[in-house]
C-alpha cells in the first residue's frame, strides 16, 4: 500500500504543465472566446506539443508507438488540461479511445500504430452514463452521436450504437461521419452531432463485447472528466486566493473577511477530498481493479458537486468583475459548468457508486 | 387581516390583465435588451404602456400613472409576468430613481424628469458603482468640483445596467473632497449626451453588453440637475436603497411563474411526482414552496408600507432570499436539462433557463453583495456587535 | 387584501405571552427537565391561567361558552406558546381538538359546552401527515394511536382509526382509553400511546365525513406546529445574538465575527419569510378558504426547515455551553427536532404543497 | 502508487480480525462510557486488548505495541469498526497525548507513563479549554507558579472528556504572568488524585456526564510532570495538534461502517434505490461517496506521513470535512427515522442513530470550531490574509 506519486510521474505532470504553459495562455483562450470559434485557436501547435511529449499516446504499449505508461501517468496530465481549459478533446482521445483500442489487442494495433505514428486525433461519442449503464443511440440505418467532443480535429470516431438487434461499437474514419458542430457555453469545448452508418467492415465490438466495452467508456469518460475538473478548480481557487490578497474594500483585502476566507476555505476542502478519488480511480484503471467503475463514478461525483461549488463561490468572490466577458474568470467558470453535467452529473454518478459500492 | 381582494382591486385586475393579453409582445419578439434593436423595441413597448397608463401605475395621474396603492401594483405585476411581459427597460428609473425623485425632488424636477421616464422617451442608468467601490460604495472617489452655475464632474462609473444606451445617468460623486466616507456627497443627473462622457460598454458572461463603463472628463452638471441637498447625497440616496433590495425590482410573479415552468420541465423528464419526491422533484417542491413564501412575505410588507411603515433592514433579507431562490431555480432547470444545459441554440443564442442562469448568478453579488447583506441583517436586526 | 395582525389580535397575544412570562419560565422547564417527567411541572396553574385568559376556547363559539374568535387570533397565541416550551399540548387542544369539535356543530355542542366550562383537556390521535394523505391506524379490535400529545392531562381524545369496512373518528373518554406514556428526547413533550376500541356511541363520523374530518386534523396539526416552531425559532435567535454581544473570544464578542453573524442572519432570514406563511395558513383555516390544506403544508414545510437550520447554527453558535444539559438552549432545541418532523417533515409537507398547489 | 495490501499487512489483517471478532464484546454489553461502571467496562476490555497487543499496535513493543506502521494501525482500525468495536475509553491519552510524549518526553515519562496508558490502568483526560477560552485557546489564564521542585496549579479547565473518572490530566497552563498569548505556557502531567483538585461532573445534551469541569487550588505537580520546555507549552500542544483534527480520532471505518447501516435503514423504508434516486435515497449516496472519499483521503496523508512529511494544516480540512460527514450521516438517519426519531426507548434511553445523532453536533465544535479551521485552511493553505 502506497498511495502517492512517483518522482517520475510527478516529472511527467511537470513537463505537460511546461508545454501548456507557452502553448495555451490565458490569450489563446481569449482568442478563442472573442473569436467565438475554437476552430480559431493555435490548436495545431499545441497538439504538436502535446504528441511530442508522448502525452497522446502515453497509454499505448511500445509496440505500437506508445509510451506504455498507465492512468497513474496520465491522471497528472489531464488536471494540467483541466487547469488550462485545454481546447483540445486530449482527454477523450488520451484517456478514453488510445486505451480501448489499445485493449482491443493485436487485430487494431496496426490502426492505432498508424494513428500515433500520423500524430491523429480519435473522438468517442454514443455513450451516456446513466444509474442504469451506459445508454447507447437507437439508429435505423443512420446513428446520431450527440456531445461528441474534439469533433473538429478527430480523424477517426469510436462510436457506440444500437438498434434491435443489439448492440455494437464501431471505428469510423471521419470521412464516413456527417459532423455538425454544436456551439456550446464553454466555447472552448469543440462539439457536435456525430452521423454514420454503422457497417460490417467499421465494427469493432458487437453483443455482450461491445457492452463490456461501452461500460469501459462510460467509466473512463467519468474518470477523465473529473480529473480535469480538479485540475480546472486548482486553478479556479488558487487565482481567487490570489485575487483576494489584491481587492481592497473597506479598506481591507477582501480575503481578510471571514465571510470570504470561508467561502473560499470550502471550496479547498472539496479538492482535498476530490482529488484523492481521481487518483484512486486511475490506479484502478492501470490496474483494470474490478473495483474502476465504482472508482470512476465516485470520482466524478465528488469532482462534479466540487466544480459547481468553485463555480459559484470563485464568481461570488470575484464579484461584478468576475461577470465580464474581459475577466478570463469565465474561461474556468464554463469549464465547470460543462465538465460537471458532462458524463453523468454528480447525482447520477453517486447513486451509481453507492449501488456498485453497496448492494450485493 | 383579509386576503380577499376588493372589488375595485378584481376589477383593477381584470383591467389590466385584458390589456395585458392583447399587448404583450409575442416572447422573444422584441430582441435582447442589450442590443441597440432591441433596446428600441423594448422602448415601444413601454411608450404603448405609458399611453394607456399602464406603465408606472401607482404614480399619480400627472405623471402618466393611476394613483393606485403598492397592492394594485403588485396586481399588476402579477398579472405582467403572467402574461408573459419583457423586461422593462426602463426599470432603473421607474423603481430605483423616482422613489428618490418623489422624496427628494423639487416640483420642476419631478415635472422635467417624470413622464419621459414613465414613457421610455429618456432611459436612465444607475451611476454608482466605481471600479475600486463595488460593495464599499462610501469609498466612492469620482468627484464634483463647484463651478459657476453648477458641478463639473470627473471620475469613472461602472456596471451601469442600460448605460451603453441610456439618455440619462443617476448617481453619486464626491463634491467635497475633505470629506471622506459617506460624508461630501452629492446625487447628481447627468444628461448622458453631455460634453466629456464617454461610455464603454462591458459585456457580460454571456457576451452580451449588460453594462457599461462611463468615464466623465470635465462634465458640467447645471444646479437644477442636483437631487436633494448638496453634500447630502448618501442620505438621499440610501433613504430608497431598499427599494433595489426589495420588493420593487423582484416582484413575486416573476419567481411563481418561473416556478411553474421549472415544474412543467421536471414533469417532461420524470413525469408527474409522486412520493416520496427523488432529488430533483423535490428540489422543485423546494422551489416552489419559497416562491409562495416570497409571495407572503411580499403583501405583508406591502401592507406594512401602506400602513405607513418604511422599508427597513427587512429589505437585505428579502435580497438574500430572492437572489438565493433565483439562483436554486435555475440551477435546478439546468440539472434537469443534464448535459444539454450548457449547449447553446442551433444559432448560437442561449436558452431562456440558461440566459436565466447566467443572469440569477449576478443576483447574490449586485444592489449589495449578499454578504454585506447578511452583514445588515445581523446588526440591524439582531443587533449584533459591529466590532 | 390586508395582511397585517389588528390591534386587539396583538393584544391578545401580549396577554398570552404576560401570563407565560409568569408561568412558564425556564425554571419551570428546568424543573421538567431536572425530574424527568413532565407530570412533575406546575402544568395546573399554566393551564387554568391560559384557560382564564379564554386561549384553550379561542376557537370555540360563544354559545359552547368560546369566545368564538378564529386562527388569525390564535396564532400569536400558539407562537408564543412556542417561544417558552409550553409543557402543555394547548396547540393540539385549541387548535385542532376545539374547532373541529364545534365544526361539528350541534350534536357536539353539549359536550364541548362541558369540557370548555370544566377547563378539561382534549387531546388527538391517530393521524399522520403523508403525502398521500392521512394514514390512521389499522384496528382489530383494539387500535393504537402513537405519538399522542398531552396524554397525561387530556381527558378526551379524538382518534381516528381504520380497518378494512372504513375509516372513523371517534370522540373517547379518558376512562375508555389505556394510556402509555412514551420518554422523548424533549422531555417537556407530554407523549404516548393510546389504546382504545372504537365503539358505535363514541363514533362521531364514519366513510366519508371522517375522511374529510381526518384530512382537516392532518392540515390543522401541521398548521399548529409550524407556528409553534415559529415562535421558538424566534425565542432562540433573539437569544443566541444576544449570547454573542457578551461572549469574547480573540479580545472581542464573538458576534462581531462575520462567520458568526453570517449563520445568525441565515436564521433571521428564514424566520422573515416562513411566519407570513404560517399567518396566511391562519387567515385560511379561519375563513375555511379551499386554499387551508395547502397553506398548512407550506406553513409547515418552511417551519420544519427552519426550526432545524436554527437548532443547528444556534448550538454552533453557543459552542461547548450550548451542548451541556445545564444550559436553557437545550429546552429550544429539543422542541425544534421533535416539532420538525411531527406531523410532516419539511421534505414531506412540500411536496405536498407542491402538488396541491401546482397539479391541476 | 500501489493499492494492493503487502503479503505481511494481509497476515496482519487476519490476525486483527481474528482476534477482534473473538473478543470484541456484544453491542451494547459494556453499557455507557459516561457511567461508573461503564467507564470500568470499558477500562477492562482495553486491558484486555492491551494484554493480547492490540491496544496500541503503533507504538514500540517496550510500551506494548507491536511497532507498527501506519497503514497496519489503519488496517487495525478498519477490522476494529467492522467487528463492532466499542468507543475506546483510553482515546485521549493514546491518541492525544502519546504522540506528544514520543516526541517532547523524557525517557523515564514514556517509561512511566505509556504501559499504563495503554493498559487502561491510567486513563487520561483533557485539561486544555477554560469557562473563557473555547476557541481561543491562547487567552487562556489557568496559572502555574514555580516552588521548590515543581509547580502549583491554579485555575479552572472545562470540557474534560471523561473528565469525571479519569485518573490523569494534560493540560496547559500560564506558567509566567508577564507573557500573553501563546507565550509563557507550559505543558503538564497532572496526577487527578493530588490534593486541591475538585471535579464537577458536566451533563450533556443527552443527560449523561460526559465531561466535567476541573478545579485547581494550589494543586503541586513535580517538576518530572512537565512536558517539553517551560514556557514552551504551547509549541508542544500545537506539534501534534493535528492528531486531534486530523486521522487519529477519527478513522475513516467509523464513517463507512455508519453508511453501511444508514444503507440497511434507507432500504427498510424505501426499499432498494432505483434511479432517479429519491431525495433520502440521494442523501444517502452523498454519505457514501463522502466516506468513500475520507478513505481515499485518509490513505493519502497515511502514506505521506509515513514518508516523513509532517501533518500540516490538511489537517484542518480534515477536521471540517469527517465533522460535516458525521453530522450529514445522523441527520440522514434521523430523517429517515421520522417522527419517531425524537422518541427515547422505553427503557429511557436513546437510540444508536440519536444517541450518534447529539455526538455528531459536537463535531464542529470541539477540538477547534469549524469556523477556526476554515481559517486555518483559508490562512495556511490558501494563502489568503490574516486582517
Amino acid at each position: 500500500m502506497r498511495f502517492a506519486f512517483t518522482d517520475e510521474q510527478l516529472a511527467l505532470r511537470q513537463g505537460a504543465e511546461e508545454v501548456l504553459e507557452g502553448t495555451c495562455t490565458p490569450a489563446d483562450i481569449r482568442a478563442i472566446y472573442d473569436s467565438g470559434d475554437v476552430a480559431q485557436g493555435r490548436s495545431d501547435l499545441r497538439w504538436s506539443a502535446l504528441n511530442d511529449l508522448g502525452v497522446l499516446s502515453l497509454l499505448a504499449g511500445e509496440d505500437v508507438g506508445g509510451l506504455g505508461f498507465g492512468d497513474v501517468e496520465l491522471v497528472g496530465v489531464l488536471e494540467s488540461g483541466g487547469a488550462v481549459c485545454l481546447p483540445e478533446a486530449v482527454a477523450i482521445h488520451a484517456g478514453v479511445a488510445v486505451p480501448l483500442l489499445q485493449s482491443l489487442g493485436a487485430p487494431l494495433a496496426s490502426r492505432l500504430s498508424e494513428i500515433i505514428a500520423g500524430g491523429s486525433a480519435i473522438s468517442v461519442g454514443g455513450v451516456d452514463s446513466d444509474l442504469s449503464g451506459p445508454v447507447v443511440r437507437w439508429f435505423d440505418g443512420e446513428a446520431h452521436a450527440e456531445r461528441v467532443e474534439g469533433v473538429s480535429r478527430a480523424a477517426f470516431f469510436l462510436l457506440a450504437s444500437a438498434n434491435d438487434d443489439g448492440v455494437l461499437v464501431s471505428f469510423v474514419p471521419r470521412e464516413h461521419c456527417v459532423i455538425e458542430r454544436t456551439p456550446s457555453l464553454d466555447i472552448t469545448r469543440d462539439l457536435g452531432t456525430v452521423t454514420w452508418t454503422p457497417t460490417p467492415p467499421t465494427t469493432i465490438a458487437s453483443g455482450d463485447d461491445a457492452v463490456v466495452l461501452i461500460d469501459e467508456i462510460a467509466s473512463r469518460s467519468a474518470f477523465v472528466a473529473a480529473a480535469e475538473l480538479c485540475g480546472v478548480v486548482d486553478a479556479m481557487v488558487t487565482e481567487t486566493a490570489l485575487y483576494t490578497k489584491d481587492r481592497q474594500q473597506f479598506g481591507s483585502p477582501i480575503g481578510s473577511f471571514q465571510s470570504i476566507k470561508h467561502l473560499v476555505a470550502n471550496v479547498r476542502v472539496g479538492l482535498e477530498f476530490a482529488r484523492p478519488a481521481v487518483y484512486r480511480a486511475a490506479w484502478s484503471f492501470a490496474t483494470q481493479d474490478d473495483r474502476r467503475h465504482h472508482d470512476a463514478a465516485l470520482a466524478k461525483a465528488l469532482a462534479s458537486e466540487l466544480g459547481l461549488l468553485a463555480a459559484s463561490t470563485c464568481l461570488q468572490v470575484h464579484g461584478g468583475i468576475g461577470y465580464t466577458w474581459e475577466h478570463d474568470l469565465q474561461f474556468s467558470l464554463k469549464r465547470c459548468w460543462a465538465l460537471a453535467s458532462a458524463h453523468g452529473d454528480a447525482a447520477t454518478q453517486r447513486a451509481r457508486a453507492m449501488v456498485l459500492g453497496l448492494s450485493n | 387581516m383579509d386576503f380577499t381582494f376588493s372589488e375595485d382591486e378584481q376589477a383593477f385586475r381584470a383591467e389590466a390583465a385584458q390589456w395585458l393579453s392583447a399587448n404583450i409582445p409575442a416572447p422573444g419578439s422584441l430582441g435582447s435588451l442589450d442590443t441597440k434593436e432591441g433596446f428600441e423595441k423594448h422602448r415601444a413597448f413601454e411608450r404603448l404602456m405609458f399611453e394607456n397608463h399602464w406603465s408606472v401605475v401607482s404614480w399619480p395621474e400627472e405623471f402618466g400613472g393611476r394613483d393606485v396603492g403598492i397592492i394594485e401594483w403588485l396586481i399588476f405585476e402579477e398579472e405582467y409576468y403572467k402574461a408573459g411581459g419583457p423586461k422593462r427597460v426602463s426599470q432603473n428609473g421607474i423603481f430605483l430613481l423616482a422613489p428618490t425623485l418623489f422624496d427628494f425632488g423639487t416640483d420642476a424636477q419631478r415635472a422635467r424628469f417624470l413622464p419621459p421616464m414613465a414613457s421610455g422617451d429618456e432611459i436612465w442608468c444607475q451611476g454608482w458603482s466605481e471600479p475600486d467601490s463595488g460593495s464599499d460604495l462610501a469609498s466612492l472617489r469620482s468627484s464634483a468640483t463647484r463651478v459657476d452655475g453648477g458641478w463639473t464632474l470627473n471620475g469613472q462609473k461602472t456596471w451601469a445596467s442600460r448605460g451603453a444606451f441610456a439618455e440619462w445617468c443617476f448617481g453619486l460623486f464626491r463634491s467635497d473632497p475633505e470629506q471622506e466616507r459617506h460624508r461630501g456627497l452629492t446625487y447628481f443627473l447627468i444628461d448622458m449626451e453631455s460634453e466629456g462622457i464617454t461610455r464603454r460598454p462591458i459585456a457580460q458572461l454571456d457576451g452580451e453588453t449588460g453594462f457599461a463603463e462611463i468615464f466623465f472628463d470635465d462634465v458640467f452638471v447645471p444646479d437644477a440637475q442636483v437631487l436633494g441637498d448638496v453634500g447630502q447625497g448618501w442620505a438621499v440616496a440610501m433613504a430608497t436603497a431598499g427599494s433595489e433590495r426589495g420588493l420593487s425590482l423582484r416582484s413575486p410573479a416573476r419567481f411563481s411563474e418561473a416556478v411553474k415552468r421549472l415544474y412543467e420541465l421536471l414533469i417532461e423528464r420524470e413525469g408527474e411526482p409522486s412520493a416520496p419526491l427523488t432529488r430533483l422533484a423535490d428540489q422543485t417542491a423546494q422551489a416552489y414552496c419559497n416562491a409562495q413564501a416570497y409571495e407572503l412575505q411580499t403583501w405583508w410588507t406591502a401592507t406594512s408600507i401602506r400602513e405607513g411603515n418604511g422599508v427597513g433592514p427587512e429589505a437585505s433579507a428579502t435580497k438574500i432570499f430572492w437572489s438565493e431562490m433565483d439562483l436554486h431555480i435555475h440551477q435546478t432547470a439546468l440539472e434537469i436539462l443534464g448535459p444539454n444545459a450548457a449547449l447553446r441554440e442551433r444559432d448560437g443564442s442561449l436558452s431562456d433557463w440558461l440566459d436565466g442562469f447566467l443572469f440569477s448568478l449576478a443576483g447574490p453579488i449586485y444592489a449589495g453583495t449578499n454578504q454585506i447583506q447578511r452583514n445588515v441583517v445581523a446588526e440591524r436586526l439582531l443587533g449584533m456587535p459591529r466590532k
